[in-house]
């Protein structure tokens, strides 16, 4: 005969503690803030840039779980990508048949893109407080059939977005000769995936000079650094080889940042037949000090003490 | 109803020809070569619409996603290869970037079954129908000879969303018609016997049809099902075909375990369960031959059907005991 | 037979211990590194063996092939990674390299399910069993808990040839002790009912205790079946099961088509033709969420297992018409 | 009511024409020759790479089917390391523990490993003839299953070879830590699939010098020319910066071969820490005039009348 000892009580998967107080409530909220894109000034980025910053820490800190380490570090080249003037975009009409494309191949890497559509206008702020949660727009990973304004594809097995990207360009370059631009981003540990190099050979066998690849080199991945999980260094060689214009700059200097775009946004101007690739050295997590260049942020969200850190961190810069 | 046999030709052929009318027809079919495009006939693709045809070379993780990524820009983008390659090569891109995304994908899938022959077992992919018809939002067909494969490739081809083609090598029997009926997600009823029902995909509808010949001989009445559309799945028709014959023999070029026979198992333990007896590879790797020695070793001719006729129906006459497994298929005599 | 609750913990953490026991007893016993070692726990192997742990790094393809080229040199190579990354990003990989192979490769998948939770649809792999059931020579087991995780993980290193497990990421409830039986190839009767069977494998096996706990309160003996081993699969107790029962219930954290439920239902027209109902992932993807409110919203409580056994003994009883697909799963109360 | 009209008479697949008279047979038919495996003259290599071509040329004819360009391309390069003293191996125990390994990546070329395997007297060159047939252990595509002795592992999906002998070499140098070779050959539009780059990594960053990786690179693959396909150039650039020592060779001249295997063979005995790739450049079809540089031969075989004329060039070589 069976026995069963006192099973329905019990919670089958333990809940996430997402608990906040209200005293600090405050300081973790969203504000209504938006961003123009234009040609700016370093400053400007560097606004926008705490802002996406602060919103990834807004966001995490509701979630309960999630990547801070990649989007953290990636948010200035964000800043410039989103408004510097280089993607053009309609943030009331994210289906403008006109528009440039962002496809995140580092697909975990989804808070900093959704932080930055927000501040674009995309959505209201408010919803980066859904993030990972049920039924949210703001999948874990971006999710295609959430109709989320700005996210272009799913992504979040490493290594696809890239052909995506590629795709999308042969598309507007060879099918519709148009003048729209692919941005991709993808992390340095995903070059550790074949199908990187795959979708490399192709975008410079296309003359791809509409497609730039943005690699987000802050030399973690999630067990360690690169040298240590599995060498990818040269990575500009690797791109050079692979018959990229490769630019290097510094991933926290918007200055550096738009040099590396320019050089994009001139072959594509002088139809050089070479797509660019740049180099972006950022630190994971930076911009909160007990985060920065430290892998083990690479899928943590902070705790909620941690959070307010960040923020008066931020709040500062 | 007639079944006469028209001459041979291998299904890829008719892929091919789909595909040029598909590019007549609409002016954003875009065709990506994966570097055997003579094989599997996109070559005729690209010989009338060279603007259209993109080679990729031997990249199918590739050129799976760039096809989404085309798809994603409004082109209705095919890439076909060897199944074996762009089937499973790239399964992952297929179940992200394609399934996922809904992107409007189309897949030829080509060399599939034993019967590629001389090529050997890397080749002869007898696994992907399983694979494809777990993945959500995604259709998947087989076509039983050249006029149904040009007809799927149209129809995937006109459809939105993500869809697979799956084609083989070697010329095999051609019997439907232009005017044979063929639609996604239906099944067709090629002969109406109630004795006991062989349904079928690609080359086997074929053998079905000469096993329905025998059995006729011995006063059997069998209904010859054609089953192309794998998914989505025609549960009507063949559940019709468990209530009235209450005897299956399922019957593809695949291995026996999750594919066709798989979705006619599960469609009838749902609505009405029937003994099924599964003639199909028997969990095991082909090798290298002429075709129709291999279809031999590998049982997949109309003789195992014929075979498995006789014991499905006398397990729904009599009943069975012992245990057998799903790759337990009679002998042929 | 009593089936406690004997606390949670996710079946990944029997994965890591079973390799560390292993790793203990075979010198040969190799891992390899996906860059979530942490997540799949093959770091704690990692810090008992450093020695025999390489760290390949995001590299799903090369790390299984690797495996291959290890496995030929008379090594016993471990890789594991999410589920979604080791059972179909290398597709091709297993099947060539590995099954054809016989490769003695094996291969732990993680954050399988829809428990994964927040990450959402990309990481809850829903299709490999299907997939991985399909390949000639591989061993593919689904563990109910952490304790029969940790034994299946020492019996596939201990068996010779391609073996694959599937676990979680997120706790689930633990009631198999030491002494519990597990062998690959076999399934395990945990009740022994005769009105209807519950046949589960991994978090859905407990689920299916507290639906028989459920039904037991109606009256109804229900024989809960945990078949841990979707391949080599337990054909004569899943057979003796629907000659017993007469009607089935199928549970898997899993597409609804051909996994598990593909599997029973195989067997049972072969065998024994009863009607089945299919309790599992309704063909679409999935997404984020809590784990307990993702399992609610796809289906995946014993309340969808109670509500099947009851249409499942209806039809049965009374049999049923229309035409229902495979997804179509009862309302749970 | 079904009529079936005469199905039964019939051949579902039609056999192909393996028929061949009995006039022109002798020039066809195998031999009994075999080649010592050592340290030797640019002259004896060029000799049983022409006994490998004609032996690829009557499996070919006898089978109907398969690849005639890659093999008939490669066969001074197997020459080379089957004959040559390169790879360590025991004819007629092709099981030793202590052989070094050799792993046919690009597996469509298998003829050419099969020629060279029974000229090494691994098995009677008469089964030669059985290329492709029923139940071979010649299967069209290596496959491990038949035990051919010489034959490590299957292959035929092009780019997993390469992975397949990385894990080797990671076995023999990393756990063993014995001095056993690893070789591998792929093709060079096999330099597409990502994978290989994923392999290509991984040996750099694991150090193995006893790992020895050979480029068939004959600029062609079935469609075409490479740079038609998906332009892979520059190879070497590209296994320079994935940490590749890399040595350009002239494929069809013995003393350059030698050349190449020299550097890897220096590369393990020093200890270098580099994996050697050898590209060599070669000809597909080269030794029959009719075949040299045409890639319409990468998958046929040729005609019992071009096989004659074929086994009479290279007689004459
Ligand atoms: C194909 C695939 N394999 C594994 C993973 C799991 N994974 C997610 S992020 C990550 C590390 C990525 O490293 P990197 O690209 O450097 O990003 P960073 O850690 O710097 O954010 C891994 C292994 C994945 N998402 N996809
Ligand atoms: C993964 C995979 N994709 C496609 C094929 C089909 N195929 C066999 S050989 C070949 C061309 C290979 O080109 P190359 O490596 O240059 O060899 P060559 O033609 O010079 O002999 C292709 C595409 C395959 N065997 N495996
Ligand atoms: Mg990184
Ligand atoms: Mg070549």
């Amino acid at each position: 005969m069976l026995q069963f000892v006192s099973l329905l009580v019990r919670t089958l998967f333990p809940q996430r503690s997402t608990h906040m107080d209200t005293a600090t409530k405050q300081s973790l909220d969203f504000n209504t803030t938006t961003f123009p894109n234009q040609r700016t000034d370093a400053q400007a980025l560097k606004a926008a840039a705490n802002e996406i910053r602060r919103d990834i820490i807004r966001s995490l800190v509701r979630a309960g779980s999630g990547h801070s380490g990649g989007p953290l570090g990636s948010a200035d080249v964000f800043a410039a990508l989103y408004f510097g003037g280089v993607m053009r975009y309609r943030p009331e009409d994210m289906h403008w048949s006109g528009r440039d494309r962002f496809v995140l191949s580092a697909g975990h890497m989804a808070p900093v893109m959704y932080a930055a559509l927000a501040n674009a206008g995309c959505f209201p702020k408010e919803e980066l407080g859904t993030l990972r949660k049920f039924n949210t727009r703001l999948q874990g990973h971006p999710g295609r059939d959430m109709h989320l304004p700005g996210v272009e594809t799913s992504s979040g097995s490493l290594g696809q977005g890239i052909s995506i990207a590629v795709g999308m360009a042969m598309a507007d370059k060879l099918v519709d000769h148009s003048d729209r631009r692919v941005f991709t981003l993808t992390g340095d540990g995903e070059l550790q995936e074949g199908s990187v190099w795959e979708a490399a050979m192709s975008a410079s066998h296309f003359k791809l000079d509409n497609f730039c690849w943005i690699i987000d080199n802050n030399d973690c991945q999630i067990d360690g650094r690169l040298p240590e999980v599995m060498n990818v260094y040269p990575i500009v060689d690797k791109c050079v080889a692979f018959g990229f214009d490769t630019v290097v700059v510094d991933g926290h200097d918007p200055d550096d940042i738009m040099r590396g775009f320019d050089v994009f946004l001139t072959n594509q101007a002088n139809g050089t037949g070479k797509p660019t690739a740049i180099v972006a050295k950022t630190y994971m997590g930076h911009g909160v000090s007990f985060m920065n260049d430290k892998f083990e942020w690479h899928g943590k969200p902070p705790s909620h003490d941690q959070a307010v850190a960040a923020l008066e961190e931020l709040a500062k810069m | 109803m007639a079944h006469e046999l028209l001459g041979q030709k291998p299904t890829r052929f008719g892929f091919g020809e789909g595909l040029v009318t598909l590019g007549e027809r609409h002016s954003n079919v875009i065709v990506l070569g994966g570097d055997i495009t003579g094989s599997v006939l996109t070559s005729m693709f690209k010989e009338k619409f060279p603007d259209r045809f993109f080679s990729i070379g031997i990249a199918e993780q590739n050129a799976t996603t760039i096809a989404a990524g085309l798809a994603l820009s409004g082109k209705i983008p095919f890439f076909a290869s060897y199944g074996a390659f762009c089937a499973l090569r790239n399964a992952d891109q297929l179940r992200i970037s394609v399934a996922y995304n809904e992107a409007n994908v189309k897949i030829g899938g080509g060399h599939a079954g034993i019967s590629v022959g001389p090529d050997g077992a890397t080749h002869q992919v007898l696994e992907e129908v399983a694979f494809l018809r777990t993945l959500p939002n995604m259709t998947m067909l087989v076509p039983a000879d050249f006029e149904e494969a040009r007809k799927a490739t149209i129809a995937m081809g006109e459809m939105h969303g993500p869809a697979y083609i799956r084609f083989g090598r070697s010329p095999v029997p051609m019997f439907t018609t232009e005017s044979s009926p063929f639609e996604i997600g239906k099944a067709q009823v090629l002969t109406d016997g109630t004795d006991v029902a062989l349904i079928a995909c690609g080359a086997m509808v074929w053998e079905s049809l000469l096993a329905a010949q025998e059995l006729a001989k011995k006063g059997i009445h069998a209904r010859v099902i054609n089953s192309p559309s794998i998914k989505p799945f025609d549960f009507a028709t063949v559940t019709q075909a468990a209530r009235d014959c209450g005897a299956i023999v399922t019957a593809e070029e695949h291995q026996v375990h999750g594919g066709l026979g798989g979705a006619v198992a599960e469609c009838t333990a749902k609505n009405a369960p029937v003994p099924i007896e599964f003639v199909g590879v028997k969990d095991s790797f082909g090798g290298s031959g002429e075709p129709e020695e291999l279809m031999v070793k590998f049982g997949l001719t109309w003789r195992e059907i014929y075979a498995s006729a006789l014991v499905a129906m006398d397990r729904r006459d009599r009943g069975s005991s012992g245990v057998r497994a799903i790759k337990d298929v009679p002998q042929a005599q």
